[in-house]
């Protein structure tokens, strides 16, 4: 998921640096923590514990692909929006100066697309659903896991759309690059959102503590938060909706008039799904509307075996844990 | 007592996250240059009160009329004083593996020193005096993941002892180290001229070194006074799962 | 997890010769300036891209970096690189746009090698004090700090979870129980580098650290 | 020796992978109910010989005619025959944060016996056992980490306990113990009938427990046999950063 340096155009980078920037100094703001609190430490440890979890990839359903865990919305769940943003940006500009993995230039995009749109977004995500879903473990668990799989089709979507506005992809359709990203992001997501479940499962089972409870908000923010979410899982709906674009109207298209990229348009061939060349078994809009049915019901089913297996493991023991304080 | 305390808590209680009680009501003064030994059954709430006079756990809820209930030389140990209050008091964690965390025995070391604001210099000096005297002048360049745990209990104690602090604070100083060791420490905390207070087990180490005992049990203060009469009450010992050392035994 | 993967340092302290002599913001303009050049070289023009992959090349060789390295992260870098490259024009029914796809590569290998470069000359210290002097927050830099300890300190733990289950691993364990063991582990270590951290934190506090980043190697 | 040893060392040597060489060509036989004391100076060795007994340190580079080094009733701790070896052999940890690693006491407790395929009702029985000997039956629901040093270490030795072995090998056991939980552990280990490996710096527990004591300093075995000349005899313990424990001085 990484982007590396010389794939997105200089001036697409500056800018989402820009915004990034902006995202972190805000969230550095919110956080409002000096060194002596624990946050620092924590934020520090969970920058790690991703850092480590980024170095292994798991293999996907057996094939030769591999992906890995963005993480954003395990830091943000545990930590916070706030907190969980910083967490990802300090991993990713780690990896990036000091690993050598993704890129300097790209960092900006990076950052914004798993670390802003990942815990920001999948915080909202994850917190509007929890208010509809209520506060059990299973409540809990499956709404995490719901926002980190939309988080990574979020970010997929994110990595074409800031594609297709670099100047040296004016050549080509990027919506066939889109079609294979958010299905292989689709089937990348599944994992993360089972890791990111069972963790909090498991974090939930014994320290509950840690993980804070969203909470209630004054009617402006709480708007703000479920427009945020509306906003990720909209992102994700295009993605997977994208297939189909010859017959909606055409956001990337639209967008891309809008901001005085109308030259690029002439230059495209005629679009028709089946020019599509795609090296998938299946036709494009099938395999990519599959792998989203799939995705969401795999998700779901896992979250709720997830939560159900942690709470039989622990419920003699919670009840032992309140006699005995 | 007219002489001024160096430390002092009022009425300290505190409850970890879990809930458990581990402190309750603790009031008690330590006056300067004093030696004094924390002893108790394990879980009794040493390690607890120790870390509360260098301000390492989440600091209580203050008193009702807000008032901060430990003090170091007078300053109240709460947030915006903890860096001034921890300059003055060197702390000893129980667990080697919880203080130690630079990639070489002389980057730990020099933390403390480096964090005075000393320079480069005297820092230096600080570390090979602090490692001569607990015999571990070899092993500046090594990890100090990969040394025994007598040997990382060692390159701890150096650490505290290289920042000179006016007040040590101790815990277990004596777990895992060798009879040789053990010593050494004795014969370098009796030359030490400041304040002591020293959580251990071994009570050999506290009638060879302290004046003063405290005998804290279920969080609370139990006893309190000089060694030889606290240490040879065959009565408290007991209560408080302890023992009347070889030493005073039939006197 | 295996160690396979432990965590790989690129710049080590004592590693000498001309680019690490330079100053550390040197380190770091030169090389943002090499990729952003390189990214604004248009991707017909790529021979200008090659003449910034012979510097490159050169640079790396004046650092000291072995062939053999850059051979094996270079290894790990071109496959994914490669199946992208090619993705975008098959995807997109253009055919084969060879030019485009090898120009890219090109790009993104240059920058690769900058990246290579830095991480390789610049150690963690000089970068947090740079990131100092351009005034990053100092939350951050503490941060950072300590994600890059703790690093360590989770490889750690991981290594004693497995040895204390190995000692009383005797076997007779069903292999779904030896599962979630493996699972449980995971989120084991998860807990225990957390409460760990805090407790480091703890230790870095009561030794009277405010934060500053300071060595004993600092004036050298 | 007629007796068949139930444990052996056969020119054992072993080198960190940092190089240090921690244990030079060490040979010796333990003899089945034999009571046998590891001491030494910290960083002799000690906690390395301990496990090379369990099999946890990455296996010795066997030797030159490609037999094994250790063996547990004739059984050679190699890595096929691991399991088998450990199953026999209790191994204490000198850290109890390196032995503990269940969400809960109950759980950690119930590692070992559930390990060895016995039946739920068994592992009850032995967690229940386990936890009492040592005095910490109230436990059972609480989070390892979340204990105090001393608490953690007698869940570490109920853990042991609870497997049953016919082999003790016990780092450090009464390190961070209270004085009455060192006696109950040493009512304990009396009263056990298999053979037993201590490593530890408290030589008045040696006395109390041992029959023969091994010194080891600098990796290699300096001295091998009865407790009581060992320990009272000057020239070794000063050599070795040992000391003449009270009780036998002045005989
Ligand atoms: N992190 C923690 N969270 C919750 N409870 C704790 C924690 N640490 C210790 N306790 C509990 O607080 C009480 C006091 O613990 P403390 O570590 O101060 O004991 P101690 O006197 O130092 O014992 P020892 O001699 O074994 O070191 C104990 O009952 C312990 O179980
Ligand atoms: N992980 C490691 N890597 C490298 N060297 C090590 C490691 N652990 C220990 N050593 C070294 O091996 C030697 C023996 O260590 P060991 O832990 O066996 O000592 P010990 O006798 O148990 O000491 P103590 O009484 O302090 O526990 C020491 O010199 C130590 O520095
Ligand atoms: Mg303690
Ligand atoms: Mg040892």
């Amino acid at each position: 998921m990484h982007i590396r340096d010389g794939i997105l155009g200089p001036e697409v980078c500056v800018a989402a640096a820009v915004v990034s920037a902006c995202a972190v100094a805000y969230s550095l703001r919110r956080l409002r923590v000096d060194l002596e609190d624990r946050a620092v430490p924590l934020t520090g440890m969970m920058a790690a514990i991703v850092f480590a979890a980024q170095m292994v990839n798991f293999p996907l359903l057996g094939l030769p692909v591999s992906g890995h865990l963005l993480g954003g919305v395990l830091a943000a769940v545990m930590l916070g929006p706030w907190a969980g943003c910083l967490a990802i940006s300090l991993v990713l500009i780690v990896q990036a100066v000091l690993f050598s993995d993704g890129g300097l230039l790209s960092l900006g995009a990076n950052v914004f697309n798993m670390g802003v749109v990942g815990a920001w977004g999948g915080h909202a995500v994850y917190a509007a659903l929890r208010r509809c879903l209520g506060t059990s473990v299973t409540a809990t668990v499956s709404s995490a896991a719901v926002a980190a799989w939309l988080s990574v089709l979020a970010a997929a979507a994110l990595f074409c759309f800031e594609f297709g506005l670099s100047s040296h992809s004016s050549g080509f359709d990027p919506s066939g690059v889109f079609t294979l990203m958010v299905v292989y992001h689709a089937l990348i997501g599944i994992g993360e959102a089972l890791i990111t479940g069972a963790v909090l499962a498991f974090v939930l089972s014994r320290r509950a503590d840690l993980i804070p409870a969203p909470t209630p908000l004054p009617a402006v923010r709480a708007v703000g938060q479920f427009g945020t979410a509306g906003l990720v899982a909209a992102l994700a709906v295009a993605a997977l909706l994208a297939p189909f674009k010859s017959e909606l109207p055409d956001g990337l298209d639209a967008v891309s008039q809008q901001l005085g990229f109308a030259s690029l348009e002439t230059e495209r061939p005629p679009l028709l799904l089946d020019d599509y060349a795609i090296p998938l078994p299946v036709e494009a809009w099938w395999s990519v509307s599959l792998a989203g049915m799939l995705g969401t019901a795999i998700v779901f089913v896992g979250a709720v075996l997830l939560a159900r297996a942690v709470r039989w493991n622990t419920t003699p023991l919670t009840l032992a844990d309140n006699t005995d304080v | 007592m007219t002489e001024p305390a160096i430390l002092e808590l009022r009425c300290l209680s505190f409850r970890y996250p879990n809930g458990r009680l581990a402190l309750r009501d603790i009031s008690c003064r330590v006056a300067s240059r004093e030696r004094v030994a924390v002893v108790g059954p394990s879980g009794a709430g040493k390690s607890t009160l120790l870390m509360h006079c260098n301000g390492l756990l989440p600091s209580p809820p203050v008193q009702q009329d807000g008032e901060a209930q430990v003090f170091v030389n007078g300053i109240a140990v709460t947030k915006p004083h903890l860096r001034e209050t921890r300059r003055q008091v060197g702390f000893l964690f129980q667990d080697p593996d919880d203080q130690l965390f630079c990639p070489t025995v002389r980057d730990d070391v020099a933390f403390g020193p480096l964090n005075l604001g000393l320079d480069q210099h005297e820092v230096l000096a600080r570390v090979e005096r602090g490692l001569a005297s607990v015999g571990m002048s070899g092993f500046t360049a090594r990890n100090p993941a990969e040394l025994s745990t007598g040997e990382r209990k060692r390159v701890c104690l150096a650490g505290v002892f290289a920042c000179e602090p006016s007040v040590l604070v101790l815990d277990e100083p004596t777990s895992n180290l060798d009879p040789r060791a053990r010593r050494q420490l004795l014969t370098i905390l009796r030359a030490f001229a400041g304040t002591l207070l020293v959580a251990t087990h071994d009570l050999d180490f506290v009638i060879d070194l302290c004046d003063r005992v405290l005998v804290l049990d279920d969080g609370q203060v139990q006893a309190d006074g000089p060694t030889e009469r606290i240490l040879s009450d065959p009565l408290i010992m007991d209560r408080h799962g302890l023992e009347v050392p070889w030493r005073l035994r039939g006197r | 997890m295996s160690d396979s993967c432990s965590p790989d340092a690129g710049a080590t302290a004592s590693d000498t010769s001309l680019c690490h002599g330079l100053p550390a913001d040197a380190k770091l303009s030169l090389t943002l300036l090499v990729v952003v050049v390189s990214g604004l070289i248009p991707l017909e023009h790529w021979p200008a891209q090659g003449l910034l992959l012979v510097a490159v090349f050169m640079a790396l060789s004046l650092a000291g970096v072995t062939v053999r390295y850059l051979a094996r992260r270079l290894a790990l870098f071109l496959p994914a690189l490669f199946v992208f490259g090619l993705s975008i024009p098959v995807a997109s029914a253009e055919g084969l746009a060879w030019n485009w796809t090898l120009s890219l590569w090109l790009r993104c290998t240059v920058s690769f090698l900058a990246g290579l470069w830095l991480i390789h000359v610049l150690p963690l210290r000089e970068l947090l004090s740079v990131l100092r002097r351009w005034h990053c927050p100092v939350v951050l830099i503490a941060m950072i700090g300590f994600m890059y300890r703790y690093v360590f300190i989770l490889w750690d733990e991981l290594r004693r979870l497995r040895s204390a289950r190995d000692a009383r691993d005797f076997g007779g364990a069903s292999t779904w129980r030896e599962w979630t063991i493996s699972a449980q582990l995971i989120g084991l270590l998860l807990l225990r580098a957390m409460e760990r951290a805090e407790r480091t934190h703890r230790a870095m506090l009561a030794r009277g650290w405010d934060g500053s980043i300071r060595s004993l190697d600092d004036d050298r």
